[in-house]
C-alpha cells in the first residue's frame, strides 16, 4: 500500500450534476505505466483531469477520493493543489503545441513553470532544461529553448511538452492522448521518449489514447473504459490476450493490423 | 496693485457668425471692433436710437450731396498718433475699397479733410448718411498702422486688442491714451463660446464674468442676487414672410388667419421666458417709428377660423385640416436653426395654426438662405433680421419688400407701398421720415405680407459684480469704457 | 517589411483622390456655397452681383472639375491654399490646430486604456459574479449616454459642483483636457470593457490556460504574462480604431469644451462651407485611415509573433 | 477493363502572398479502372486531400489533365460539373463538418436529390433507403448533425454520396477520426458497397493497414510527388523507397 | 478561479452509513454539487421578450400615450413630474411621457431600419466578395475603403446640405459610412466558410453558387452579423443622438429621443425631467439590445451548446 503513489477510491465525477464518470478505482505504483482506454466520450480525459483539478467550473468528483502520497488532493486548498500540480504530477495534453502560450517562448514558459515551484535563476533553469532536452534526444536544444510553439512542428512541440512537465521530475505523468495528433513516426518517437522517463526517472504514467498499438507498446496495467464505467482493469499483457468483457473484445478486434511476411 | 481683468463669453464671436476678427471692414458685419470697445465711429445712437456725436462732434448737411463733419478735438488711436480729419478719410476710403455693403450704402464720391473737418461728397441724396456711418463698419481705424495677418486693428476705442484667435478668443488691454475718459479694466479675453450651456456652466463656474447669447432655457439659473441682467429691445425682428407665389399664402384670408393664430404673447412670455418683446409692426416700440403707432391682427383663433370659414376653407374629410377646392391647406415653414428663437417660433406655431385647420410644415435648415430664392419651395419663411440696422426706418422696406428688393422672395407687390418708398428716398427730415416708415409698416401689415411676432431683448448676463456693461437696442456696444468689476 | 509599407502608402494615393474627389462632389452639389454662407445670419441683404463678384473671386464661378484640379494642381505643388473664410493658410490653421487635438487625443486614450483594460480583465476573471454585473451594468451606462449628455453632466459635476476642472479650456494643457478626454474615454472605455472581457474570456477558455495551471504556475502569472499579451492584440486593434477617429477630431466634444482642435475646425468648416479646409480635412483623414490600418498590421506583427516570423497558417 | 478515371501529370501550386507559390502535388498520373479500388498513403500535409479535391474539382487543376470515362473534365466549370458529380462523389475526413450544422442529415443526403429535381416525397423515402443502406436507422434523417455520433455522421455521409449512384467514391480519410470500434464498422460497409455495388474507390488513408486489407493499388505520396506505387502487400513487405519504409517501420503492433 | 470553483460546488464530507451504501460496507466520501445552470434560452427569450416590447411600443406607440405628443400647451409649460404627468412636461408643455413613447416609434425605427439596410447590403457584399473573390472582391472592398476613410460628419453634414435635415437624411449618412462594417464581418466568415467541407460536400451534390451561398453558407455566417447588428442598435441610437446634437438629426417637432435630450439638455440644471426622460428611455433600449446581442451571441457560441 505504502508504494501505491496515487489511488483513485470509487471515483465518481459529475458535470453540472450529472455523473459522467461512475465508480472508478485504481492505484499506481512508481514506474507503472497504465494504459487507459475506451471509446471516445467514455470518461477518459475527465478521470485524469479530476486529479489535477482541471475539471473547470461545471465539474467536480462528487464521490470517492483521489489520493496522492496518501494526500486526498480534492479537498486541499488551490495553493496546495498548485503545488502538486507539475511538481507532483505532470500533465501532457493530447495537444501539447496547444497547452503551451503560442506567443511566448518555450524558455520563458519553461522558467516560468519551474519558478512556480522553486526559486532558480534563469540560467539555472535553462542549465537543466537543456540537460533534460539533451536526454529527450532534442538535436538543438538551443533553437527549442528559444523557439515559439508554432516555430517547431508538432511532434517537437509534444516532445518540449513532455519536457516541460518532466523538468519538475514529477513522480506521476498524465498524458492524455499524446501521440493521436501526430503522424506516425513521431508518434513512434515520442512513445520512445516516454519509455526513456521511466527508464530515467522511475516515473509512474498514465497514457489515455485510442490506440491499441501504443498501449501494448508501452503499458504495464490497462483499464478499458466503457460509459464511464470501467469494464476491465488488469495487467496488461492479460488484457490484450485474454479480454474477459465483450467490449474489450470487440475493441480489440477492432484494430486493423498490417500483415508482414516476416518481422525480423 | 491688482489688475483688474475681466473674461467675456460670447456665443456670436466666430467666423461662422461673420466674425471672424476684429477688423471692421473686413467682412459683412464685422461688429466685433466696435462691440469690443476697440473701434469706434463718428457718431453713435443713443438709448432712443437718435444720433449722438462720438469721434465726431458735429455734422453740417450742406447740401443733399455735400455733409460736413467735425471732429472732436485730441481723439487719438491706441498707438497714439492723432485721429484727424486726414486719418478719418484714410479710414472711410479704405472702407469704400473694401466693403462692399459700405459703398453701395454710402455712395462717396469724395472726401476731403482739413484739419479736424472732413466734407464727404456723395453721389446721389443720401439722407441716412451719417446713420450709414454709425454702423460698425464705419469704426475709424488707423490705416497706416495696418491690419495684422489676424485680424488686428488699431482704433480709438477704450481696448486695445493684444492676441486674437478666430473661433476662439480675443485679449484686449486697456487703451492708455484713450482718448474719451478712463478705463477701469485693465485686461479683457472675450471667449468664443459657441455651445449656450457651456455658455452657461462658465459662468455659474465663475470662468467667465459676463456673458452674451445665453440660452433662454438657462435663464432661470441667473435670475438670483449673483447675476444682473442687462437687457434692451432691439430692431432684430423674428417675422414671418408670406409667399406671394404661393397656391395659399396668397390668398388674403389665409395670410390674415396666419396672422390671427399665432400666438406671439405665449411665445415672447412663456417660451422665449419673457426675453422679447411682442411685435406689432418691423420696429419696436423704442423708436419714434415703432409698433406702438400700429395696428394689427392680434390672437384670435376663433376669429381665424372664420376667416377662413369665410374665404371657403372648410375641413371636410374631418381630419382636422381646411381644404378648399381639394387643396389642403398646407403652409411649408421655411426657417433656420441658427437663432434659437426661430425653432421655437415654428414650432408654437405650427401648434396653434393646426387648432385653426392648417397644417404647417417646417422646414429647418441652414440653407434657408438658397432655398428663400426660389418660391416655388416655401410658403412662409421665418426669419430674424435687424430691420433698422442703421435706426432708419428705409432700410427694412428697400431690402425686403419693394419691386426691386434683393430679399423680397416672395414677390410681394403693394403699389401704395412703392409710393411712399418713392417719397422716403427723397424725404431728409428724420420726423417726416419716421412719419412715412410708419404708414409704410401699415400698409405692409394691411396686406399681412409679413407677420412681426417678437423683438430680440437682447440681454447680457453677468457676475453682479459687473458693472457698466449694458445691452443696448442698437446690438453694437458691448465693452464700454464704463465697464468695471469690483 | 519597409516594402510592405510601402505598399500601403502606395494604395493611399488612389483611396486620396476618391475621397476627395467626392468630398469636392458632395460639398458642390450640396448648394449654397461659402460665399451664401457668409451672408447668413447677418440679418442683411447684399445684391448678387457683389456676390458673383465674390465668387469669383474665390474661383467659384468655375466648373467643379476645373475648381478640383485647381486644387489638385495647387497640392502637388505643396500649396494647399487658403481658407475662403478667415483667407488664412490652410496649412498653417490646420497645423495650429493639430496640437489640441493631439492633446485630447493622447490623453482620452490612456485614461480609455487604464480604465478598460484592468476592469474588463477584472469582470473577465470574475465572471458572473457581482463585480463582473457590476463593471457591465457600469458599461452599459456608458454605451447609451450620447457624448454632448456626458459632457453636460461632468460639466455639472467636475465644474460646478466640486470646481476641480475648468468647464472651458484655456490652453491646451493637462487641467484644461481632462474633462473632454474623460468624456470620450467614459464611451470608449464602456466599448472597450466589453471586448476586452469578451477576449479575455476567450484566453481563458483555451488550453494553455489550463496548461500553465497543470504545471502549477500561479493564475497572476499566467494573467499578465500570457492572458494580458494576447488580449493586447484585440485592444490594439480597438485603439488604432479610435486613434483614427480621434485624429479626426470630435466635433461635439470639441465644441462643447472649446477645445480648439481639428474636429472643431472641421464642423465650422463644413458649415461655412470652406472647401480648402474641408479637402485638407478629407485628406488628413483618409492619412490617417491608411497609416493606422499600417500601424495595426505592424503591431500585429510586433505583438504577435506568430505573425511576425510568419508561422501563422493561411 | 472500363477506365473510369485517368490523371496525367496532375499539378497543384498555391499562390501565396508574400511567399514562394508552394507545389502541394507534384506531377501525379495514375488511372482506375471500374471496381478497382486506388489507396493513396503518406504522412501529413503530403498532399493527399489536395488531390483529392482535384480530381473533384473542388480545387482547380493548376497542370495536367484529368478524364472521366474519356471526357477531359479538366476545365469545366462548376456549373458543368454538375453531370461529373452524378458519378463521382466524396467522404470527407470530419464527418460532422462535412454537414452542414444548421440543417438535418436527411436535408444533406437529399440536396443532390433535390437538384436533380426529385420530389419532396421521393426524396424522404430514398433519403430513408439510404440510411438503412449504410446500417442507420431511417429516422436519423431528421437529426441535426451535433446530435448524432461520429460513426453515425460518417455512414449518413457516406449515404448522401451513394445518393446519386456514382461509381467512383473518393473517401478521404474516411475514418481517421473515428474509435477503432466504429472505423471497422465503416470499414464493413465500405466492403460491402465495392461487393454489392460494384463502386471504383480512392481510398485515401494514412493507416497502412487498412489500405493493405481494402485496396487493389497504392500510391505513397511525399511531398507531392508519388514516390511508390503498387500492390499494397508489395509495398509493405518490400519497401523501395527509405520513406515508405519510414512508413511501415513506424507502425506499431 | 480555483476561489470559484469553490464558490460554486459546496462541499460536503458525508459518510454514509453501512447499511446504506451502495458501496459493499466501504466508507465513500461523497460532495454535494450545487448546480447553476445558465439559462441561455431562458435569458434569451427574456431579452427577446423585452426587445418585442420594445418594437410593439413603437409601432403602437400611436395609441399607448396618454396625451397628443404634439398637443401644446403653453400654459402648463416644463411642469416637474406629477400624476397627471408622470415625465412631467416640456418647454412647449407637452406631455414627456406622450413624446417619450411616441418618440420610441422614430428612434427605435429609425436605427432598425438603418442596421437592417447596413446589414444587409454589407452582408450581402462580403458575401459575394468572399465567395466569389477576384475583380469584384477587390473593386468593393477598394470602395468599402474609401466608405470607411471618408469622414462619417463630412458625409452626414454633406447630406444634410444636399438632402435637407431630417432623421431619413442623417440614417442615409450614417449608412453610408457604416456598411464596411459588416461587409468585412461576412467577408471574413465566408472566406472561412467556404473551404468548410459541407460546402464542398454541396458542391458535389449539385449545388448552384447562389443555393451555396443561400443555403449553407448565409446560415452559418449570420451569426456574428446578427450579433454585430444587435449591438449597432445602440450604437447607433448613439450615432443619431450625435448628428441630432449637430443639428443634423430629427427634423422639429418630431419627437425623437436624440434631438429630445439634444434640444432639452440646456434645462438639465433647470427642468432636468425634459432631457432625464429621453435619456432613460434611451438607456433601456439600448440595455436590452446589447443584452439580447450578448445572449445571441451565447447562444450561438458552440462552447454552450451543452447549457442550451
Ligand atoms: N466541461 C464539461 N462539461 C460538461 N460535460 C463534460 C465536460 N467535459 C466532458 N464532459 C462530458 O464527459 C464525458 C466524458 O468526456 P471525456 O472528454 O472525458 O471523454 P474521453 O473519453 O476523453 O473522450 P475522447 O476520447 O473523445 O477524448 C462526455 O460525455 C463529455 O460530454
Ligand atoms: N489553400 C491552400 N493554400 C496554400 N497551401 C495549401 C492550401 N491547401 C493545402 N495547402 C498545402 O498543401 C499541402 C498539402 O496539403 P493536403 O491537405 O493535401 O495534405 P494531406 O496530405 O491531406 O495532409 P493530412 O493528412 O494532414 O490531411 C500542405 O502543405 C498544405 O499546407
Ligand atoms: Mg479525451
Ligand atoms: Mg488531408
Amino acid at each position: 500500500m505504502e508504494n501505491k503513489i496515487l489511488i483513485y477510491d470509487s471515483v465518481e465525477i459529475s458535470f453540472d450534476g450529472e455523473a459522467v464518470v461512475h465508480d472508478v478505482s485504481f492505484s499506481l505504483t512508481p514506474g507503472e505505466i497504465l494504459g487507459l482506454v475506451g471509446e471516445s466520450g467514455s470518461g477518459k480525459s475527465t478521470l485524469i483531469k479530476a486529479a489535477m483539478g482541471l475539471l473547470g467550473s461545471g465539474g467536480l468528483v462528487t464521490r470517492g477520493n483521489i489520493c496522492y502520497m496518501g494526500q486526498n488532493i480534492l479537498d486541499i486548498s488551490e495553493k496546495e493543489k498548485r503545488k502538486i500540480r507539475g511538481a507532483g504530477i505532470g500533465m501532457i495534453f493530447q495537444d501539447a503545441g496547444a497547452s503551451l502560450c503560442p506567443i511566448r517562448t518555450i524558455g520563458d514558459q519553461i522558467y516560468e513553470s519551474m519558478r512556480a515551484h522553486k526559486k532558480v535563476s534563469r540560467n539555472e533553469a535553462k542549465d537543466h532544461a537543456m540537460e533534460l532536452f539533451e536526454k529527450l534526444n532534442f538535436k538543438d536544444s538551443q533553437r527549442v529553448w528559444d523557439s515559439y510553439p508554432f516555430e517547431l512542428s508538432g511532434g517537437m512541440n509534444q516532445r518540449a511538452g513532455i519536457a516541460i512537465s518532466m523538468l519538475m521530475n514529477p513522480p506521476i505523468l498524465l498524458a492524455d492522448e499524446p501521440t493521436s495528433a501526430l503522424d506516425v513516426s513521431v508518434q513512434r518517437q515520442v512513445v520512445r521518449e516516454m519509455l526513456k522517463l521511466r527508464e530515467l526517472f522511475g516515473t509512474a504514467i498514465i497514457i489515455v489514447t485510442h490506440d491499441i498499438g501504443v498501449v501494448r507498446a508501452m503499458a504495464d496495467t490497462v483499464l478499458v473504459l466503457k460509459n464511464g464505467k470501467m469494464v476491465e482493469y488488469g495487467e496488461a499483457e492479460k488484457v490484450l490476450n485474454h479480454p474477459q468483457d465483450p467490449y474489450t473484445k470487440k475493441l480489440l478486434a477492432a484494430v486493423p493490423r498490417l500483415k508482414r511476411k516476416e518481422r525480423s | 496693485e491688482d489688475k483688474k481683468t475681466l473674461v467675456f463669453g460670447d456665443t456670436t464671436f466666430n467666423a461662422e457668425n461673420e466674425e471672424a476678427d476684429i477688423n471692421p471692414q473686413n467682412t459683412y458685419a464685422g461688429w466685433a471692433c466696435i462691440r469690443y470697445g476697440v473701434g469706434e465711429t463718428l457718431f453713435r445712437y443713443s438709448d432712443t436710437m437718435e444720433i449722438e456725436p462720438w469721434i465726431a462732434k458735429e455734422y453740417e448737411n450742406v447740401d443733399e450731396l455735400t455733409w460736413k463733419i467735425t471732429l472732436n478735438d485730441g481723439v487719438v488711436f491706441s498707438n497714439g498718433r492723432v485721429c484727424d480729419g486726414e486719418a478719418v478719410k484714410e479710414s472711410l476710403e479704405s472702407l469704400v475699397e473694401n466693403h462692399e455693403r459700405a459703398a453701395g450704402d454710402l455712395c462717396i464720391d469724395s472726401i476731403e479733410a482739413d484739419g479736424n473737418v472732413v466734407t464727404i461728397k456723395t453721389t446721389e441724396p443720401k439722407p441716412a448718411l451719417i446713420n450709414y456711418l454709425c454702423d460698425p463698419y464705419g469704426c475709424i481705424i488707423d490705416v497706416q498702422a495696418g491690419i495684422t495677418d489676424n485680424g488686428i486693428v488699431i482704433g480709438t476705442g477704450p481696448y486695445v486688442a493684444a492676441d486674437l484667435v478666430t473661433d476662439d478668443h480675443v485679449d484686449l488691454v486697456k487703451n492708455e491714451n484713450y482718448w474719451n475718459g478712463d478705463v477701469n479694466v485693465d485686461e479683457i479675453t472675450v471667449r468664443t463660446i459657441s455651445d449656450g450651456d457651456t455658455l452657461a456652466f462658465a459662468l455659474q463656474a465663475g470662468e467667465i464674468n459676463a456673458a452674451y447669447g445665453m440660452a433662454y432655457a438657462s435663464y432661470p439659473l441667473f435670475e438670483n442676487d449673483d447675476f444682473t441682467f442687462s437687457s434692451a429691445a432691439t430692431s432684430r425682428a423674428f417675422y414671418a414672410w408670406m409667399n406671394f407665389e404661393s397656391s395659399v399664402t396668397s390668398d388674403p384670408a389665409v395670410r390674415k388667419a396666419i396672422a390671427m393664430g399665432i400666438d406671439k404673447e405665449s411665445f415672447v412670455s412663456v417660451l422665449l421666458n419673457g426675453y422679447g418683446y411682442l411685435a406689432v409692426g418691423a420696429f419696436p416700440d423704442t423708436f419714434s417709428f415703432g409698433g406702438q403707432n400700429l395696428t394689427t391682427e392680434s390672437y384670435d383663433p376663433d376669429g381665424a377660423k372664420k376667416v377662413l370659414e369665410d374665404a371657403g376653407w372648410v375641413d371636410s374629410d374631418g381630419d382636422g385640416i381646411r381644404e378648399k377646392d381639394g387643396e389642403k391647406l398646407v403652409i411649408r415653414w421655411l426657417t433656420y436653426p441658427s437663432r434659437q428663437e426661430l425653432p421655437l417660433l415654428a414650432e408654437s406655431a405650427q401648434a396653434t395654426l393646426k387648432e385653426i385647420g392648417m397644417e404647417v410644415q417646417i422646414n429647418c435648415t441652414s440653407d434657408s438662405n438658397t432655398i428663400r430664392k426660389d418660391p416655388a419651395q416655401w410658403d412662409v419663411y421665418a426669419s430674424a433680421m435687424v430691420t433698422a440696422p442703421t435706426g432708419d426706418p428705409e432700410n427694412f422696406f428697400t431690402t425686403c419688400a419693394l419691386d426691386n428688393s434683393v430679399s423680397n422672395n416672395g414677390h410681394y407687390h403693394s403699389d401704395k407701398l412703392e409710393e411712399l418708398a418713392k417719397e422716403m428716398g427723397k424725404e431728409f427730415d428724420v420726423e417726416k421720415r419716421s412719419e412715412l416708415g410708419i404708414q409704410m409698416q401699415q400698409t405692409v401689415l394691411d396686406d399681412n405680407a409679413y407677420v412681426f411676432c417678437s423683438h430680440l431683448k437682447m440681454s447680457m448676463i453677468m457676475q453682479s459684480n459687473v458693472t457698466g456693461l449694458v445691452a443696448h437696442p442698437c446690438d453694437y456696444y458691448e465693452l464700454t469704457a464704463d465697464l468695471d468689476i469690483n | 517589411m519597409k516594402k510592405y509599407a510601402i505598399k500601403r502608402i502606395l494604395q493611399l494615393i488612389p483611396i486620396l483622390f476618391a475621397i476627395t474627389f467626392l468630398s469636392y462632389g458632395m460639398m458642390r452639389i450640396a448648394g449654397s456655397d461659402v460665399v451664401t454662407r457668409k451672408m447668413e445670419n447677418t440679418g442683411g441683404v447684399v445684391s448678387e452681383a457683389a456676390l458673383d463678384a465674390a465668387r469669383e473671386e474665390l474661383g467659384l464661378d468655375k466648373p467643379f472639375l476645373t475648381q478640383y484640379f485647381v486644387w489638385l494642381g495647387k497640392l502637388l505643388r505643396g500649396d494647399m491654399g487658403n481658407s475662403y473664410v478667415s483667407g488664412v493658410s490652410v496649412f498653417d490653421t490646420f497645423i495650429s490646430k493639430l496640437p489640441a487635438t493631439l492633446l485630447l487625443t493622447a490623453t482620452s486614450i490612456l485614461l480609455t486604456i487604464i480604465i478598460s483594460i484592468p476592469l474588463g480583465i477584472l469582470s473577465a476573471v470574475k465572471q458572473n459574479t457581482i463585480a463582473d454585473y457590476l463593471i457591465r451594468f457600469c458599461s452599459f451606462i456608458g454605451n447609451s449616454l450620447p457624448n454632448f449628455f456626458v459632457s453636460l453632466l461632468l460639466m455639472y459635476f467636475l465644474a460646478i459642483r466640486v470646481r476641480i476642472f475648468p468647464v472651458i479650456a484655456k490652453d491646451v494643457s493637462l487641467k484644461s483636457v481632462a474633462m473632454p478626454a474623460i468624456t470620450l474615454a467614459i464611451a470608449m472605455s464602456a466599448k472597450y470593457l466589453r471586448q476586452v472581457r469578451a477576449t479575455v474570456l476567450d484566453e481563458l477558455s483555451k488550453d494553455y490556460v489550463a496548461g500553465a495551471r497543470a504545471r502549477g504556475v500561479k493564475f497572476s502569472v499566467t494573467l499578465w504574462k500570457s492572458i494580458m499579451k494576447a488580449s493586447l492584440v484585440t485592444v490594439i486593434t480597438l485603439l488604432m480604431l479610435s486613434v483614427g477617429n480621434l485624429l479626426g477630431g470630435t466635433a461635439i466634444v470639441e465644441s462643447i469644451f472649446m477645445w480648439d482642435g481639428v474636429g472643431k475646425m472641421a464642423v465650422d468648416a463644413i458649415s461655412m462651407r470652406d472647401y480648402p479646409i474641408i479637402q485638407a480635412y478629407v485628406m488628413w483623414m483618409a492619412i490617417i485611415y491608411v497609416l493606422v490600418n499600417l500601424l495595426t498590421d505592424l503591431s500585429y506583427r510586433f505583438l504577435d509573433p506568430r505573425i511576425r516570423l510568419g508561422g501563422a497558417k493561411q | 477493363m472500363n477506365t473510369l478515371l485517368e490523371a496525367e501529370h496532375l499539378t497543384k501550386v498555391f499562390a501565396q502572398r508574400g511567399k514562394e507559390p508552394f507545389k502541394a502535388v507534384d506531377d501525379v498520373s495514375f488511372s482506375l479502372q471500374a471496381g478497382e479500388t486506388l489507396g493513396i498513403v503518406g504522412e501529413s500535409g503530403s498532399g493527399k486531400s489536395t488531390l483529392a479535391k482535384m480530381i473533384t474539382r473542388l480545387t482547380d487543376i493548376t497542370d495536367g489533365t484529368l478524364k472521366f470515362q474519356g471526357k477531359d473534365i479538366t476545365k469545366l466549370k462548376q456549373s458543368q460539373l454538375r453531370d461529373v458529380y452524378g458519378n463521382i462523389q466524396m467522404v470527407f475526413q470530419n464527418p460532422a463538418g462535412s454537414f452542414d450544422p444548421r440543417r438535418t442529415l436527411g436535408d444533406g443526403i437529399g440536396e443532390s436529390l433535390r437538384n436533380r429535381g426529385m420530389k419532396k416525397t421521393d426524396i424522404a423515402i430514398r433519403v430513408k433507403e439510404l440510411l438503412e443502406q449504410c446500417g442507420l436507422d431511417g429516422e436519423l434523417a431528421k437529426r441535426y448533425p451535433h446530435e448524432v455520433s461520429g460513426g453515425q455522421c460518417q455512414r449518413a455521409a457516406i449515404a448522401r454520396a451513394l445518393a446519386v449512384e456514382p461509381k467512383v467514391l473518393i473517401c478521404d480519410e474516411a475514418t481517421s477520426s473515428l474509435d477503432v470500434t466504429i472505423q471497422k464498422q465503416i470499414m464493413e460497409l465500405l466492403e460491402e458497397l465495392k461487393d454489392t455495388h460494384g463502386l471504383s474507390f480512392i481510398f485515401i488513408c494514412h493507416n497502412l493497414a487498412l489500405v493493405q486489407s481494402f485496396c487493389d493499388k497504392v500510391l505513397v505520396l511525399y511531398d507531392g510527388k508519388v514516390v511508390e506505387s503498387g500492390k499494397p502487400d508489395d509495398i509493405i513487405n518490400e519497401p523501395k523507397e527509405a520513406y515508405t519504409k519510414k512508413l511501415v517501420d513506424a507502425v506499431f503492433e | 478561479m480555483g476561489k470559484k470553483e469553490q464558490g460554486r460546488c459546496q462541499k460536503e464530507s458525508v459518510v454514509l452509513k453501512n447499511g446504506q451504501s451502495t458501496d459493499n460496507g466501504k466508507h465513500v466520501t461523497v460532495r454535494v454539487q450545487r448546480i447553476r445552470k445558465i439559462h441561455i434560452k431562458q435569458k434569451l427569450i427574456i431579452f427577446s421578450v423585452l426587445a418585442v416590447c420594445l418594437v410593439v411600443l413603437a409601432v403602437f406607440s400611436d395609441h399607448l400615450c396618454p396625451y397628443d405628443p404634439y398637443a401644446q400647451d403653453l400654459s402648463s409649460a416644463l411642469q416637474a413630474p406629477s400624476l397627471q404627468h408622470p415625465m412631467g412636461t416640456d418647454t412647449y408643455g407637452r406631455d414627456m411621457l406622450s413624446r417619450v413613447i411616441s418618440g420610441a416609434r422614430a428612434s427605435i425605427f429609425s436605427t432598425f431600419i438603418l442596421v437592417a439596410v447596413i446589414s444587409v447590403f454589407g452582408t450581402i457584399v462580403g458575401l459575394c466578395c468572399g465567395y466569389y473573390g477576384g475583380i469584384l472582391d477587390s473593386v468593393m472592398m477598394r470602395i468599402s475603403d474609401v466608405c470607411l476613410a471618408f469622414p462619417g460628419l463630412v458625409f452626414a453634414m454633406a447630406i444634410a446640405a444636399i438632402l435637407g435635415g431630417g432623421i431619413q437624411n442623417a440614417i442615409i449618412a450614417l449608412a453610408v459610412v457604416s456598411w464596411p462594417k459588416y461587409s468585412r464581418i461576412a467577408r471574413s466568415q465566408t472566406l472561412a466558410l467556404k473551404e468548410e467541407p459541407y460546402i464542398h460536400a454541396a458542391i458535389l451534390a449539385g449545388d448552384s453558387s447562389a443555393q451555396i451561398l443561400v443555403r449553407h453558407v448565409l446560415p452559418n455566417m449570420i451569426g456574428p452579423v446578427l450579433v454585430t447588428a444587435m449591438l449597432d442598435i445602440g450604437t447607433m441610437m448613439m450615432e443619431l443622438a450625435g448628428l441630432s446634437f449637430l443639428g443634423l438629426g430629427a427634423q422639429i417637432p418630431m419627437a425623437e429621443w436624440g434631438s429630445m435630450m439634444s434640444g432639452g439638455r440646456s434645462m438639465i440644471q433647470t427642468y432636468p425631467w425634459v432631457v432625464l426622460s429621453p435619456g432613460i428611455a434611451i438607456f433601456i433600449s439600448v440595455v436590452i439590445f446589447n443584452l439580447l446581442g450578448d445572449t445571441v451571441r451565447d447562444y450561438l457560441d458552440p462552447k454552450n451548446s451543452r447549457i442550451k
